[in-house]
């Protein structure tokens, strides 16, 4: 064996990219797992192509997971992978791009076969075409090394193939110094059933492990110490998941049932697929023919005393946009959730965008003001998502909740918090049917009183027509018309009165405030710590709240020379800053279907603040 | 409130004015519906009344009971998710025949295929009312009205035929002319179990006057129903001497005692049947060839969805134990981050 | 007899009032177009109860017709009432506000029956019990007035008493001088098969004109002379029929035949109804099962090479949302037809408000840019539809229009164009098939050049899938997707180098513009009319197009020191400004499903001018 | 181009590359279309293929003709536009059992009931292929999917009687795995003027294979498939002594042979009676006991839409005379203003 050199990193970047049935997603989330275990901070960005599979081996069916580990905060799953581990000549033509010179690339070179590398559109073999120079490339035969390790075992070499992601897996093991043993139980958990796949697996594993100790191959193996992290049980979670708990615990803290009406699109369908799960926490969902009867029968759940949800993603979103309105005039709590994707029209349904802030503000006929809430990551789904169950309860009214591809996919570590910790939630049930009206109203939040059916001497009846003040009944009056509408309006503004201050991270005044919101939330966190770090002064606001807006935003804005807004649009909060505001604010407009790159914000600030010094 | 011994008529008439035009059908339905409620003795705060946009959709205005007017086309869903949060309501749906045929078709078939227990009173005037006369999806082809000013060029479908493709369970067809008759055939709905569909031909005398005259007329109406009981042979007539034959799988008119006819000809009706073909018979059968069917055609048992539902989450809890949250949440791929 | 003053007047604006079966809105049409044929200017407000048919006599039941007519410009159906004919209580009980204090009154006595009265909720008869002191009353028996002029006819008293209303108009035409001969001529062509009945009409109201003339009831008869008004011939047409004609021959200009997918709509149906009419043109009508099958038919049909139109109000256009985004990805030109209505929901179905206008701009998942453009009174309706389908064809893209309740159901005098005096539309078809492409485009419009099915050698896909640019073909690769999203937005954008400049009426500098879109044009111009008289420097701007602006709009609002928008909602198209040019913007804003009054805008106006002086 | 007989297979096979999983049923789908096309004899320009969202919606990517893939559920309102606007077309519309029954159930039936001359293929896997595997209104109740963990609760659609429910005027069914028998059914869904919908078995490898299993196994098939034929009687099996025979309304399997019964017992396929009882009656037909019918349930004549709203342009054009812009505008009440 030979000594080898020994680096410690910050922070890394891995890619693993492979075709759809590789396992490439798994691979990624054990590296993610164990690196977790041992103690750093995680993202992680799992990218796969579009839903149908594609032929093996072509270009559309390439599926990537990308992680990066650190000993310091970590916020996005890293701008550009320095390794890439590419299972066959697909994975290495679309990943390649990704990868800047100097970077490493690993390569089961036994998938460079003349029917793969056409398949991939290689009409030479990039492995000596010379197109690979300036990376360090690791040429290992993993299938043939798989194979070799399993020639005991009694399996087909079907399955023994099967078992070459992690045989890769093995050699990044050895590669960041990480532990075998939460892969290895993991396996046998999963293959508890089949112990022969379990043991295939394992000495996979450990084959790669070995391989990469041995051969000079690997020229240096690079450790990465364990992040400070705030103590705690932790759990990798997807925000996709982490909103479905959410929800849960938030129907446990106002103790009514959580009644799920969805119609599966993507991204949001994991939703369903996780509530459906929890029957034995009283979760009822409901598969509906349409996103129309879905929200409709989330309404009509709302109707009947449950707390309703509804969930989605853009197209979704425009088909429920007229019973949404009833919602809002009937001022029926319900929970809307648009897990955006790329637009317009079908778009590009697996990939993430933030083009539905305008939809679910405005997207309804007439006057009709809405909630709108958003996530950031995928371990804050579960806070936001009780924060949504709360907000449509106080105040009695449908709560639009955000998401986007790239955080209900992505996964992080989430620090487990304590359920009893939660508070319950207060619905304000009518006490007095003699002076019961359906549209009495509380001085503080305007929220009209629950009676739903079931409760005596409280009948009384809602619908879409305009309703006269405190009665409910229809009424033509245009008085009273203009009364409730301005209502409704006060109504959401109340909710402003009731959220936390907007905070800033960084100088409370400066040169130039960078306002992110969603999914953005990472880069632009990032990309600000290093201008501060710089000594640049510039701050950092996260809007979790879009509609309304904290209380103070408004005098914020106020306090910088400049304010700085990326989105993945063209521009949509920043249209709604500049007339709320009367604000001016530069836009970072990104529409790609792809998160923001750390860099890309950076870069933009330091434009805009080199602008500032002529 | 709950003493259901003590409700009447009165009970179920709320405070606001009815709005429907003189001579309306929807009036007799009403009065129906108000009369017929006390009878069933469910408590009045369990019943609900959820309706979509119509005329006949401003039904749940005029009862005092828990009531949703929501919107054109969607009653049917907003009512299932009702039925499905609490299966203790009484959940009656009104629409019309645009709003539960047209626009509202989807989820009306939907409903009807998953079973859920409600009473769906479908106002069939063939016509949109509310809109001021434009042909619906029942509307006869060549009706000339204000979007057809030339004829209507749609085939129409039949209530009872789409009802029963789409897997109904129970299927009935009434008369606002014939209001007593009405409230039977809604303590038969009552009583089933699943969808109950009961299509209500009503007299829409502004747009679309007379539309079901020839089943309605108080001359010929014994000659032009035939009214369905389970087991009894399918006759009708004036004398009561017509009946239906089975040729081989099609209806045909008889006569008794004409060339040796005699009631064992005669079809016996079978609301029970397992297979609906029966129920699709009669909805095949119509205007001026046959008598209009009237009544039950079809109420067959069957596991209702709003059920289903909540047994299936008992049976999980049962096989998991009652949900704890913290035990949800702490499980997974979990670690330890020690101080 | 007695010999009675003669007065002249300017103009005058009389309501007629009266239960849903008395006929107003005909008397009312009556009355307009005997004025018009004099030549008066005219404006109508027809105000009819919700679309049921509440019982005789009730509140809700009431239908009225109101009417300015004037020998000076009208561009509205006046503020208040001059003269209101109340044909029973509950007419007068819904109307009374609405007159000030020494207005004329026209009461049938007869009809102040107890029965009557309780229905109207009246408790004492007012026209006894003091509540009509100030007002100008005349109390005439018209129905026996009318049956007595009747006895001789063999007539049932139920059609004799229908004439009532014809008895009334006989009344109002004495006083104001108008000739019988346009009515009976009408009364012959409508009863043409039904003489006693064209007879019964035609002596109801020489009885009533009669009656007026020989009593002292009327103390005087007034005068109002011609307007001066552009030569020509002319037409009364309500907008929705305005509409209507213009589509058809917006398809003529274009040669296609015009294709109408709709679902029945308050206000929006007569739109269908109207075209439905007209099948010798081509026009082909679709009522759909709902309003979603009706804008993807209408898709359908661009696809296929016809001149696709949509007709909705504002829960339609919610249901649209999702297809007509579908028809910006696709890029074929469909024209949505939006007659707004008060909402939110169902709201007030019959009444009017301009609270789409957000809806109809960002009311679609993703990025999708529409053109949008607005009718501002019944007699541009039809321009502004020949405009719709020009910008839909000439830029290949769906173009939505604007109208509401208040110009659907108006009427005005329209000056009917030339026909053959209409430009022919181009349609850009691709001619050579080697080199077609679907998303080819004309370097200047950026639209693409429309092959159909039929067209041999030019057979192509299209999706709502992201496109790759000019081959169309799906693609998700994350540059194309920005180019792609920035090329629609672009395309829209070009749209504002083909129309015109804004234009102003009044100084193009100073103290305040006020900026109308819709349905307040006619009481916005006749506001700062007044003003201009009084000499205030005050300018109007009437926006037609809404998306994209004129060119010049931008730089227009820095001529002036303010600017005010008065619109029917809470403050939609301020909204769109300030983000568009940073620009303060003053909201004058009222939600009563009412128009606006002249006197509403005349202050807002007065008010602002009185604050700059401070 | 559009000279015809030149035209062969891959003249419809585009560019594009297929996409479908392997082993996919929809290849042997895209197959038989893009080989019983060059037969057909219409010109490649005037086919059209319209589709909604899901696997089976990608297919006219993979045409060389003319092609929209729209969006999801919404493919048969936006064919009958198009074929509105041009019925010289030959308008095919591709679609998933979730795309066309569950969000597109609506303008299925519509379509169906108007009777829209478009050939209306139906992919029914009994799933959601696109989005991954959740269960759709064909699955059979209890399926386990990804959003039924627990089993599905709904009632599953029979997608041939809701469509002979919904007016049908022709309903076909074949199978994936029968590309040349599916080939011939397509050419009689050309061949029919109406609404021609045909329900193609079709198998999803990935996540609901071998759902039509017990139908087109090979060993079983035989006595699992009653295939029909119009005047023939209903036999099958592998020795073709299976029969059906009508029991009063509902059908019982019988053995030719056994106690005495002759091929004079069975009952013979009609599919141009004229009420759709017989087809409905078939509809019902179905595993374990029953054999899966296959082939033509019902093909009638009867008026299209289409065809209907041209004809009346038409017949209005001859009543007035062509229409003529300057008499539009210059009618109703007009009156002269003089200089
Ligand atoms: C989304 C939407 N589309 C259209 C309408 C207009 N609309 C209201 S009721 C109705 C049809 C009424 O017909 P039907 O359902 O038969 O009820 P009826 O009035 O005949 O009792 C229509 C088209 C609406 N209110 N909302
Ligand atoms: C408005 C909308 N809702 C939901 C979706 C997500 N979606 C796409 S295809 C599909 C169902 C696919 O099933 P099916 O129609 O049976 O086609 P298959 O994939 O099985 O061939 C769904 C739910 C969508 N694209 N658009
Ligand atoms: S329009 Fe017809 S259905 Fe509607 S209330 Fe009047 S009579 Fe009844
Ligand atoms: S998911 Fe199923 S239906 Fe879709 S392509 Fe794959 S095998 Fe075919
Ligand atoms: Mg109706
Ligand atoms: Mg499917």
């Amino acid at each position: 064996m030979t000594t080898k050199s020994h680096v410690e990193l910050d922070r890394v970047t891995i890619r693993f990219a492979g075709d759809s049935g590789d396992g490439m997603q798994l691979t990624g989330s054990q590296f993610t797992n164990t690196s977790a275990i041992v103690g750093n901070d995680i993202s992680t960005f799992p990218d796969f192509p579009a839903e149908i599979r594609a032929p093996a081996g072509t270009l559309p069916g390439v599926s990537s997971f990308q992680v990066q580990i650190g000993n310091v905060d970590i916020h996005t799953p890293g701008d550009d992978p320095d390794i890439l581990v590419a299972m066959n000549p697909a994975a290495l033509k679309v990943n390649l791009p990704m990868v800047p010179r100097g970077g490493t690339i690993f390569v089961d070179t036994s998938s460079f076969t003349t029917r793969n590398l056409s398949k991939a559109g290689y009409d030479t073999n990039p492995l000596d075409d010379g197109s690979l120079v300036g990376y360090r490339v690791v040429e290992v035969d993993i299938t043939k090394l798989t194979l070799n390790a399993l020639a005991e075992l009694d399996l087909d070499n079907k399955s023994k193939t099967r078992c070459k992601n992690f045989c890769a897996l093995g050699m990044m093991y050895w590669m960041y110094g990480r532990p075998l043993e939460p892969t290895q139980e993991w396996v046998e958990r999963k293959f508890a059933r089949k112990p022969l796949l379990a043991q295939a697996n394992k000495m996979a594993l450990q084959a790669g492990y070995n391989y990469a100790y041995t051969t000079d191959l690997i020229p240096s193996s690079f450790e990465i110490k364990p992040a400070v992290i705030e103590p705690g049980t932790y759990r990798s979670i997807s925000g996709n998941q982490a909103l479905a708990l959410g929800l849960i615990a938030g129907c446990k803290q106002v103790g009514l049932p959580l009644f799920l009406g969805t119609y599966p699109i993507t991204p949001a369908s994991d939703i369903l697929h996780e509530l459906s799960k929890h029957k034995e926490y009283g979760v009822l969902t409901f598969q509906a023919e349409d996103e129309i009867a879905a929200v409709c029968a989330a309404i009509g759940a709302s109707y009947g005393g449950g707390l309703a949800v509804t969930s989605t993603s853009g197209p979704g979103i425009a088909l429920k946009a007229e019973a949404m309105g009833l919602a809002v005039k009937t001022e029926l709590p319900l929970i809307v959730i648009d897990v955006q994707r790329a637009g317009p029209s079908t778009g590009m349904p697996t990939k993430t965008e933030q083009s539905d802030l305008l939809q679910v503000m405005y997207g309804r006929n007439g006057e009709s003001p809405i909630c709108v809430i958003s996530c950031s990551r995928p371990t804050d789904c579960f806070d936001v998502a009780r924060q949504a169950v709360e907000l449509a309860i106080r105040f009695m009214m449908p709560v639009v909740l955000l998401s986007d591809g790239y955080i209900a996919n992505g996964t992080g570590p989430w620090k487990l918090p304590d359920p009893d910790s939660f508070e319950s939630i207060p619905i304000r049930r009518p006490s007095d049917p003699s002076t019961y009206q359906p549209y009495q109203r509380d001085e503080e939040s305007l929220a009209r009183s629950w009676a739903i059916p079931g409760m005596p001497g409280f009948e009384h009846r809602i619908g879409g027509l305009e309703g006269q003040n405190e009665t409910g009944n229809v009424s033509y009056d245009p008085q009273n018309h203009e009364t409730m509408s301005l209502i409704r309006e006060e109504k959401l503004m109340r909710v402003a009165e009731f959220l936390p201050e907007q905070k800033v991270v960084g100088p409370t005044e400066g040169d130039l405030l960078v306002i992110s919101w969603g999914g953005t939330y990472g880069s632009v966190f990032s990309a600000v710590s290093e201008c501060q770090r710089e000594g640049k002064s510039v701050a950092h606001a996260h809007l979790t709240h879009l509609s309304p807006f904290p209380k103070n935003l408004g005098s914020l804005l106020g306090n910088y020379r400049k304010i700085l807004v990326p989105e993945l649009n063209l521009g949509q909060l920043a249209k709604i800053l500049k007339f709320s505001f009367d604000a001016e604010i530069e836009q970072l407009n990104k529409i790609q279907g792809q998160p923001f790159k750390i860099r890309e914000i950076k870069s933009a600030i330091d434009a805009l603040l080199a602008q500032g010094e002529n | 409130m709950s003493d259901t011994k003590t409700l009447s008529k009165k009970d179920f008439t709320s405070d606001q004015e009815v709005r429907w035009c003189p001579g309306c059908g929807d009036y007799a339905i009403l009065n129906a519906v108000q009369s017929v409620l006390p009878k069933l003795g469910i408590p009045k705060e369990k019943i609900v009344f959820v309706s979509g946009i119509g005329c006949s959709s401003r039904f749940p205005y005029y009862m005092s009971t828990y009531g949703f007017h929501t919107i054109h086309g969607r009653a049917a869903a907003i009512a299932t998710g009702l039925k499905l949060i609490n299966p203790e309501l009484s959940v009656w749906m009104v629409s019309g025949d645009g709003d539960s045929l047209s626009i509202g078709g989807n989820h009306y078939i939907h409903a009807i295929r998953r079973n859920i227990d409600i009473n769906l009173l479908l106002f069939n005037n063939e016509i949109y009312g509310l809109t001021k006369g434009q042909y619906s999806p029942t509307s006869p082809a060549g009706l000339v009205t204000k979007s057809s000013p030339y004829g209507s060029l749609d085939r129409n479908f039949s209530a009872a035929s789409l009802s029963i493709g789409a897997e109904s369970t129970f299927f009935a067809r009434a008369l606002d002319s014939d209001p007593k008759y009405l409230q039977e055939i809604m303590i038969r709905a009552t009583a089933h179990r699943g969808t109950s569909v009961i299509e209500i031909l009503q007299n829409c005398v502004i747009f679309n006057d007379g539309a079901h005259e020839w089943t309605t007329n108080r001359e010929s109406k014994a000659d032009h129903q035939l009214r369905l009981e389970h087991g009894k042979p399918m006759l009708f007539g004036a004398e009561n001497n017509k009946g239906i034959r089975l040729n081989g799988i099609t209806p045909e008119v008889v006569t008794l005692g004409e060339n040796g006819i005699t009631e064992a000809d005669i079809l016996v009706h079978d609301e029970k049947a397992t297979e609906p073909t029966l129920a699709y018979f009669l909805s095949r059968m119509r205007a001026p060839d046959f008598p209009t069917p009237i009544g039950v055609f079809r109420a067959v048992e069957g596991p209702t969805y709003d059920q289903q539902l909540h047994q299936q989450v008992e049976d999980v809890k049962l096989k998991k134990g009652q949900g704890n949250l913290k035990k949800l949440l702490y499980s997974g791929d979990i670690w330890e981050v020690k101080a």
